[in-house]
């Protein structure tokens, strides 16, 4: 059994601020004792004292520093409107760093980060480690929205080599959904690179897994799941994975959030 | 202080417990998951996820739905199988310190008694928890829970397979008569019950206009079902001479207070841990300084 | 607009509907207190208070309390009686617009023919929901709607004393097994089916170290239960083929929604009124707008 | 059948004051087609469109003027303190005038106002309304709390001819409870009025009529119950009376707030 680090703390809330019509940036003060955490783990909020919403809300790292813990928030809900309206100053519970299996550096390598809506978190926290870690491989960005109002204003163009941005509205970038975006990018020779990584809805990255599958060397991934604990006790947030001709049930927040994509049996999985 | 501890002292059977506050079967898993949330061993007990003979993949679909105060459950008993639990998870348990009650699933009658002979060879496992009432499974758990002669014949078999360890039968609400069913657990020499196990509910995807659990049915858990536990925990109190221990939507000290009085010799927090992991803890602090609130 | 609109006429044997949302019998009353908050002409109907042929005070005590996204109520069948209903109430109702289902207790057995022949006295009374399931009374209510073989002679004998008027039944979710229940109600002649009464619950006073209710056991309504409900009439409805009326819990159009799908033909709305008396014009509204949902 | 004008609105709040640690002064605009209402009558507010709390929450008139409603909110749980912490600018629905019986004007008479707690409001709106209609008896307020953090500052001195006040701790005026200050003051002379109205726990309302019962000609007091419907429509707030030897049992939203406390049969009230 691995030793298990996976605290509750309570969190100060430094600032928050809308980025545009429904996503806000909720950053925390770094909890004492929050340890250093990886791209693609989360953390787990407590966004009211109420039985309503009762769960805790799970969100991923979107940066972690020495003081600060920042948070990308979508208005999707009651849950998430409660935290993107958490003024300065409130404490909450938040529990973390979760998640059992990250995005591993590209080392030297070129990497595509494919980002659908809030998806996106994952992807700054992943540019931001890897580039304080001194990785040298070009980082292409490819962002996937409804519309302008759900592509927040570009805070995080300094992260990436190159940001490409796809609304299905056609209000910003490319007009039509990321995947075709991303097929677009590779057929024209725009991009080229042998590491893909995504982070998005499920019907996203399964499309992502058809359309440009064989396009990559690997592709990463990191799910979404209704989630209780948080912590892989309660199985409710599994994953079907297709291993060695049986489907397992994986739990996104501890066998995950991150996975090898082309193990997602994803017929079995609604 | 000593006599204010010995007030919370908890006994089922031959198993005592440092506090009467345990952990419900299946929200916290096998307990360690969570050890870094909740100091398990400061709680009288862990009941662990249920086990069966094999292990189960449980079930496919999504598997949780929030509802008004309440979560809707089709986790469906995925567990690791008695050989993974017993080899792995339980030493590691007690290497842990924390104080584990095996909850075991009645499933068919051959399974049953294979799992039941395969925990007697253990030594170490001194209290089980008879899951007489998983409403996720299609055969097996409601079917057994439901009726007064299968109680009978599944705790009678436990009480002959499994001498001198102590047994809790956990009932299920979606009955009639819940004081038949802990009579009838009682009669047949279990040491304790535990009620209770989850409502049946279901939900509908109004967007994607399908049940959202493949298995349709669920089992509602957290604040929603406490007045429908207090009551059934109430009834099984009067009906038996065994401690009860109450579990359904305890989500505050003060609820945990109303089990209590309402007869319960002991309470389990599932659902609200996922929430408020220090919960279970501060129960047992206030039994600590307050003492036991007597049956009322 | 007028196929739009003839989708959600509801009929309950020769009874019809303006459309398929309904008050739920009792917290409107007899519907005339909330004409100032609700347009009750709008609603396909009110499902008035349950009458007993004699007026009953109701229960001592306290009779409400609030719980986790739900209500316990012991109300107790307070009500004005089958003659003052007949003479006072029910012309003030008519003369209103508003369309009235009758709800009777089926209290005993001499009591309940009594009042069936006063019911069939008034020919404007065209629909009669039957109470099989108040589980406030201690005798009654909840004995007979848990009973296959009392359900049936229940029906039946309405039935016969009360010809061309359409009947509905009303069933309790305090029973393990409700689509049976169901099947007898129709088996003995109902034109319909309504799921579900309230859920049997309690509560305690902690400070006061009592049950809030001095009847111990309360009705639990109110958004804690939807998902017990739904699942009631998806199976219910899955039992019958007589239309079968969804309540419990809703307190959205969405959630009204939800009840279509699973097999409703029309929903009864009963607590989210106290705090959002709009809501079933708005649903009803919404199903003018749309369409009834297809089932699923 | 009476008719019904009780209704719901849409109401905006103005102002929002703390007035003492626990209580405040919440004042809406009067909505559009809002009746004038009588002493004793109640609004029913949603305090928020969440179900936890579930229902309304029952609050007496404070004062009603043609452009402000005001209510006197004291924070017992988590519905008040939503009630209380609403800001400028937020609109809540609110049901009312609620209530089928009132305070009668004293007419000539002076009169004993006791009032336990927030008891107190509807004792203010009693005494602007009469003093209003020119009504020209005395009227003394008794004012009891349990202590002075519960016993706002008086900015309702003026609307009184003579105010005392009880605090269970003595941290403010008599030190004791209202009752026995009652009593105390009737004893030494220093009140003497036909006619006691009264509103508060129910418990301080029982011992008034023990206590003080044969020493007036009348005695009316606003109860309080829990309560779902408001209008008398689901027999959820009932009150048990002594009529003719039976007891009967009265909707205190609909029937009352306000009764005749020798009617009230006590001991079948818990
Ligand atoms: C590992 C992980 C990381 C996430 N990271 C982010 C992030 O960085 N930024 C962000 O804005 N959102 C993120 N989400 C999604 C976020 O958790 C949900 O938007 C939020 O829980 C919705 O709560 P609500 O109360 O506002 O909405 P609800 O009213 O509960 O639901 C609104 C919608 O969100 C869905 N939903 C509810 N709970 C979850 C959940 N736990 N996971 C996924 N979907 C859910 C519902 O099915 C529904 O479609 C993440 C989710 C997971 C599992
Ligand atoms: C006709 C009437 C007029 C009232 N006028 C005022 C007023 O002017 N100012 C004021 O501050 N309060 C007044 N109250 C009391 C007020 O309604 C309660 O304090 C409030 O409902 C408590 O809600 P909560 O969610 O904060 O507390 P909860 O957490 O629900 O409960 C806290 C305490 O309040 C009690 N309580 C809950 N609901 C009610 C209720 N409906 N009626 C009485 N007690 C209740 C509970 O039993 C509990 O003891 C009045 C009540 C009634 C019935
Ligand atoms: C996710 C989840 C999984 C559960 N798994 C089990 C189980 O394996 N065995 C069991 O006896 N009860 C199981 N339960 C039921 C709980 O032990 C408990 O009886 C029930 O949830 C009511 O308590 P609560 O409201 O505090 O959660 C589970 C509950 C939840 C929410
Ligand atoms: C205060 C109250 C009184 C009720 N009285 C009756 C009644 O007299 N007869 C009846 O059949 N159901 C009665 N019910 C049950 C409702 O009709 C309904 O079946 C139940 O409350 C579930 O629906 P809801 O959750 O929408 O309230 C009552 C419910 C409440 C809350
Ligand atoms: S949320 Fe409990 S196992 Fe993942
Ligand atoms: S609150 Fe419904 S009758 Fe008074």
């Amino acid at each position: 059994m691995k030793g298990n680090t996976k605290r509750s703390y309570k969190a100060r809330v430094i600032s928050s601020e809308r980025i545009s019509p429904s996503c806000g940036v909720v950053v925390f003060e770094r909890p004492e004792g929050f340890p250093d955490a990886l791209p693609g783990q989360f953390v787990s909020v407590r966004v009211s004292d109420s039985t309503v919403p009762l769960l805790r809300r799970p969100y991923s790292i979107m940066d972690l520093t020495g003081l600060e813990l920042a948070l990308l928030v979508k208005v999707a809900g009651r849950g998430s409107a409660m935290l993107a309206s958490a003024g300065p100053g409130e404490v909450m519970d938040l529990a973390g760093p979760l998640g059992g299996a990250s995005f591993d550096d590209p080392g030297g390598d070129d990497a595509v980060l494919v980002a659908g809506g809030t998806g996106l978190a994952p992807m700054i926290f992943s540019a931001r480690t890897w580039k304080r870690r001194g990785s040298r491989g070009r980082l292409y960005l490819v962002h996937g929205a409804a519309s302008r109002d759900e592509s927040p204003d570009s805070f995080f163009e300094a992260d990436f080599d190159k940001v490409f941005r796809a609304t299905m509205d056609g209000s910003a970038g490319f007009s039509g959904d990321v995947v075709a975006l991303l097929a677009k990018l590779l057929d024209e020779g725009r991009i080229s690179a042998p590491l893909l990584y995504s982070c998005g809805p499920a019907g996203m990255v399964r499309a992502l897994v058809e359309r440009t599958g064989d396009r990559f060397k690997s592709h990463h991934t990191s799910l979404e799941a209704v989630m209780a604990c948080g912590v892989g006790a309660c199985r409710g947030c599994t994953v079907p994975l297709r291993e060695g001709g049986r489907i397992v049930f994986k739990a996104v927040c501890d066998d995950g959030t991150v996975f090898r994509a082309s193990d997602i049996a994803w017929e079995e999985w609604w | 202080m000593v006599t204010e501890e010995k007030k919370s002292v908890f006994r089922v059977g031959n198993a005592a417990f440092i506090n009467p506050v345990l952990l419900a079967s299946g929200p916290a898993g096998y307990g360690l998951e969570y050890s870094g949330m909740i100091r398990l061993a400061r709680l009288g007990g862990v009941v662990t996820k249920t086990i069966s003979l094999k292990p189960r993949a449980g079930n496919p679909g999504v598997r949780l739905r929030e509802t008004g105060s309440g979560l809707l459950n089709s986790v469906g008993l995925e567990n690791v199988g008695a050989a993974r639990f017993f080899g792995e998870k339980l030493p590691a348990i007690l290497e842990a310190g924390i104080r584990p009650v095996v909850s075991l699933a009645a499933e068919d009658w051959d399974d049953y008694t294979q799992l039941l002979d395969e925990t007697s060879c253990h030594r170490d496992v001194d209290v089980v928890e008879l899951n007489l009432s998983c409403p996720n499974v299609e055969r097996g758990g409601l079917a057994v829970g439901t009726d007064p002669a299968k109680v009978d014949s599944y705790v009678k078999e436990a009480r002959s397979r499994l001498p001198g360890v102590a047994l809790l039968a956990k009932l299920t609400p979606n009955v009639q008569d819940i004081a038949s069913l802990a009579a009838a657990a009682e009669g047949a020499g279990a040491d304790g019950i535990t009620a209770i196990n989850t409502v049946i509910g279901m939900d509908i995807d109004i967007g994607k206009r399908r049940p959202v659990f493949r298995m349709v049915r669920a089992g509602l858990s957290g604040p929603a079902i406490l007045p429908v536990a207090l009551e059934a925990v109430w009834r099984a109190a009067r009906a038996v001479k065994i401690p009860v221990m109450g579990a359904g939507g305890i989500s505050s000290v003060g609820d945990a207070m109303k089990f209590f009085m309402a007869g319960a010799a002991a309470v389990q927090v599932g659902t609200a841990i996922f929430y408020d992991p220090g919960l279970p803890e501060r129960i047992a602090e206030e039994l600590e300084r307050s003492g036991l609130p007597a049956r009322i």
